[in-house]
């Protein structure tokens, strides 16, 4: 059957080997540990500027009720649920760094510089109350910030069988 | 009847007219349109996927069969379709392994393939809430094709994933520059890196030149327009798989729900569908993304009792299966409802029992059966759940 | 690089317009197109069949898996391509039945449906002769869908077909007014009264709204665009049994020859396809009209031995199958064939068996070993035969 | 499975009687006894001006050589096969008629009159040297002519398994 792999030979001899250059320009993900972080710093303060500029028209001012979605916690609408945010659902704050250099502003995505995205990351932090206006976000500190909504999350526990889960 | 087909592609025209002008009274009695390149849709089928701008359902109550037509395929993607050179798109594969590679895709059509038909649904593929929903809004985010590419396991021998990489990051290259983070031992069992669908290249909405499929899980983790994989010790917590496709379940938030429960649709009788009093062939469709469909079930009182449907061959693993149900329609106010048994023994839950099981938040993974109420008229209406 | 897709439906225009302008430098820096309402091809992608007036053959050595695009699915028919109404549009049953009757479309639709996915062959589908000629050109008058309609076998119990009844006529509405005679046991044992293709409506080519389909049987039996079934108790002798769709063998001729025998084609590598040094998948597709293949084998040194290819399942009835044979390609000169043998026990012929068996006539049902010459640069050429 | 028939009803009640009259209507086929043939009749100088005036641009003069094929037997040119024709490859002289009149001519199918079929088919048979030229052909002639190929024709003797044939 195709599955079958044992009449395949060592190696295919196929495609070329990466370098470490071209693996670099493409290899933007930054993990929980940190892994991928840039040099670079940013604070809140001059986060909140470049929001206003490129983010408040799509997420709202102070990041609050845009068109595409609340980004920061705020006190909800009574008998509303409150809308999910990075400072009530995100359980790592490095992917506010990863996320926001890879995908955003969605107009023009990619278009930022890593210490505009180190900036944003501060003020969303501050923003959502998770880090004060002093803490300088960098490649050593991002890692450390403690999520609200880390300890809400487990991994799947559904494994087919008759319960429903 | 004016109908035309027009494909302008690369500066090169298609054009096929099948016919413009008044139709024939007598068919029989003019030549035909003569052989074409390629054909298109009679002029009296509208056939059209739901769209929003991040999405579009397939017409589930207009198919016929278990393969989706690859133009009315469902669309999901979280920066548009982009347009993508398949002679400059490359695919790099680095991180943990012996030797980071990079494949154009002519490289990857040069790999042993394999073709396998699965359906990919989105985990975010339900609605409720009113009387006239349509399958295609109710759970239009499933579709179904024959999948060919290369085994993604024939790709991990070829790089040499170490024995500490546990997890890959599959990046696509669109403008959300999409990742999700997946266990090694799916790309071992039965991942894809597919190239093309039914037959034919990917669809652009559909991953073109490249995508990862990853049968029976939920589909935002089958990456299209594929450019990396890394393979790490840990997984990465993308944007994708904490803040989107989890799912608030009793406080917690459930994270890497990857599997696709099984789940079940009446695809006829359905809104906006009328029936006549008579013999009914009651249709649906019904999967799992945790192996083959046992079983399906239907009830045509409302759930009081239930009757086997009859399942169409080839019954396929983690592929949509056809079932018809006989039934004979006297004319009286009913309700009418499938239920999926997959290889497992997992039964299709009522959505009253995913909440008892969940609690009342909603979100991803919602395989509730849905109901259809017909009226003494012949309306076909959703029975909004509550 | 402008693309567009225009679909202009009984007054209503459907348009989806993937990209027009300059393709992206970087598509991860630009939001791609929204979701839309009918997919299309990626531009870079040009699939076409090849047509004369009568006959548009599939791209064969384009093709990934066992689907068929249906816009590729070939064409053939004598005289042209109808455009009819569905709501019009009626099949009529009569003759040696206790009840004739007319179903309209609509009724056909209500009946209990199947789905199967088998190939449908035109038997006039043999071309050799010289090196360039491409899998289509050979044998491009083979296709695959998944189809789905009525069993015959459903019709005629609804109008109690007679005892006395061995034939019956089809007849198709397009404007050759098409008729075949065909055995009732072929009625009772697997025929279809198809109305759908590929998960949709049947397309205008393929016999648009409804048609007969005979799994296994050469192409032209299948009536398209299906108006009438009489039941009777001798063939008709209708041109296309008689003067067309018969094979001068040995000074006779060989009349309702309905079976495809058993037949297999290298889709890759295959002219105007060219092969760099190292491992080649060789690819292609076997089928036979009698029942399931049973394996097929692949040389890649002229035939002077044969190795088992891999089968890709599902391994249907009456089916285009996927084969596989991984192949090291040193940079020598050679000829690499397939043959399938089917479940009957029945082997793939050379040119030159059939010629033995047949006498030198040619003709229809010409299903011989087709070979490929491997030039030292990689060039691969159809090999004529003689 | 879904070829099982034993849960079905007896009828599912589906479509309507078709009447005599439409019955009549469509039934136009023409079987070797003779059944279908209508009432009417042929010659073949009456045929011979139609087809020169409908048929001979598709198919030559005398129904030799034309653009969509030879009708009508002649000596082959040397070292050719003959073509294919009524003469020397139809099995049943009713085919004429039942083909002509469904299909042809070409650019106009289904516009002759069953008489004007009669005719044509008279004189195709006769043109072949099948019959001579004072043949009436109607419907209790037609089914009586015996074509030259007719002993030719054999129903198909392949039936898989290992025999090639
Ligand atoms: C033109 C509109 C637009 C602009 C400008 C914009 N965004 Fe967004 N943003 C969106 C949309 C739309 C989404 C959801 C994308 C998706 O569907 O995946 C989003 C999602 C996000 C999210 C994820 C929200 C969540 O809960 O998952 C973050 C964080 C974010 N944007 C940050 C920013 C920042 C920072 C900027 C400015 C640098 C910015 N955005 C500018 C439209 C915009
Ligand atoms: C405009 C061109 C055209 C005209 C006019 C035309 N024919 Fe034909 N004829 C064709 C073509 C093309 C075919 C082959 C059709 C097919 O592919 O099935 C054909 C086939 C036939 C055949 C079958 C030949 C065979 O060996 O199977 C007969 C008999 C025939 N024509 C008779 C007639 C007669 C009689 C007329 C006049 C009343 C006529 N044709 C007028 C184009 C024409
Ligand atoms: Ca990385
Ligand atoms: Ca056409
Ligand atoms: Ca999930
Ligand atoms: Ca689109
Ligand atoms: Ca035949
Ligand atoms: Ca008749
Ligand atoms: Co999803
Ligand atoms: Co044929």
């Amino acid at each position: 059957i195709a599955s079958d792999t044992a009449h395949f030979p060592r190696s295919f001899g196929l495609g070329r080997v990466a370098t470490q250059v071209e693996i670099k320009k493409l290899d933007i993900d930054v993990r929980p540990d940190g892994k991928g972080l840039p040099i670079g710093s940013g604070i809140s303060a001059k986060g909140k500027s470049i929001f206003e500029l490129k983010c408040a028209p799509c997420h709202g001012i102070g990041g609050v009720g845009g068109p595409n979605g609340s980004l920061v916690s705020s006190v909800p609408a009574a008998g509303k649920r409150p809308e999910r945010t990075i400072g009530n659902y995100w359980p790592y704050a490095t992917t506010v760094f990863d996320y926001v250099r890879r995908a955003m502003p969605f107009n023009a995505p990619g278009s930022l510089t890593d210490e505009e995205v180190y900036h944003l990351t501060a003020y969303l932090l501050h923003a959502n109350k998770i880090i004060d206006e002093t803490t300088v976000i960098d490649a050593k500190s991002l890692p450390k910030v403690v999520m609200p909504a880390h300890q809400l999350f487990i991994p799947d526990n559904r494994k087919g069988g008759p319960e429903i889960k | 009847a004016a109908v035309a087909i027009v494909q302008t592609a690369q500066g090169k025209n298609l054009q096929q007219a099948i016919t413009v002008g008044d139709l024939p009274d007598d068919p029989t009695k003019v030549v035909g349109t003569l052989a074409g390149e390629v054909g298109t849709r009679s002029s009296f089928e509208k056939l059209v996927k739901k769209p929003s701008d991040i999405s579009s359902r397939s017409p589930l109550q207009d198919f016929y069969g278990m393969i989706t037509p690859s133009d009315l395929h469902f669309e999901r993607h979280h920066a548009g379709v982009p347009t993508i050179d398949p002679n400059k798109h490359e695919l790099l594969i680095h991180g943990l392994v012996e030797k980071p590679l990079v494949f154009k895709l002519s490289d990857l059509k040069r790999f042993p393939s394999v073709s396998r038909i699965a359906f990919l649904e989105c985990s975010g593929n339900y609605r409720t809430g009113k009387e006239t929903l349509s399958p295609q809004e109710i759970c239009g985010l499933t579709s179904q094709s024959e999948w060919t590419g290369v085994k993604l396991s024939t790709l991990f021998r070829e790089v040499g994933v170490k024995p500490n990489a546990s997890w890959f990051l599959a990046e696509g290259g669109d403008a959300a520059v999409m990742t999700r983070s997946i266990p090694v031992k799916k790309g071992w069992d039965d991942a894809i890196i597919a190239y093309a669908q039914n037959g034919e290249a990917l669809r652009p909405e559909q991953g073109y030149p490249v995508r990862l499929f990853l049968p029976g899980w939920e589909g935002n983790t089958s990456v299209k327009w594929l450019r990396r994989l890394e393979l790490s010790d840990a997984p990465f917590m993308t944007r994708e798989e904490t803040s989107k496709y989890t799912e608030s379940v009793n406080g917690k938030i459930r994270q890497f729900s990857f599997d696709i429960d099984a789940r079940s649709i009446i695809t006829y009788p359905s809104y906006p569908q009328r029936i006549e009093k008579g013999w009914v062939e009651i249709r649906g469709l019904a999967w799992s993304g945790r192996g083959k469909v046992v079983q399906v079930e239907v009830s045509t009182n409302a759930g009081k009792s239930w009757q086997l449907a009859r399942l169409q061959e080839p019954i396929l693993d983690k592929a949509h299966v056809q079932f018809r149900y006989l039934w004979e329609w006297k004319g009286e106010s009913t309700e009418i409802m499938s239920r999926v048994t997959d290889e497992t023994g997992y039964v299709q839950p009522t959505y009253q029992q995913l909440i008892a099981a969940r609690g009342a938040d909603g979100g991803y993974h919602f395989n509730a059966i849905a109901s259809w109420q017909i009226k003494p008229d012949g309306a076909v209406l959703h029975k909004p759940e509550k």
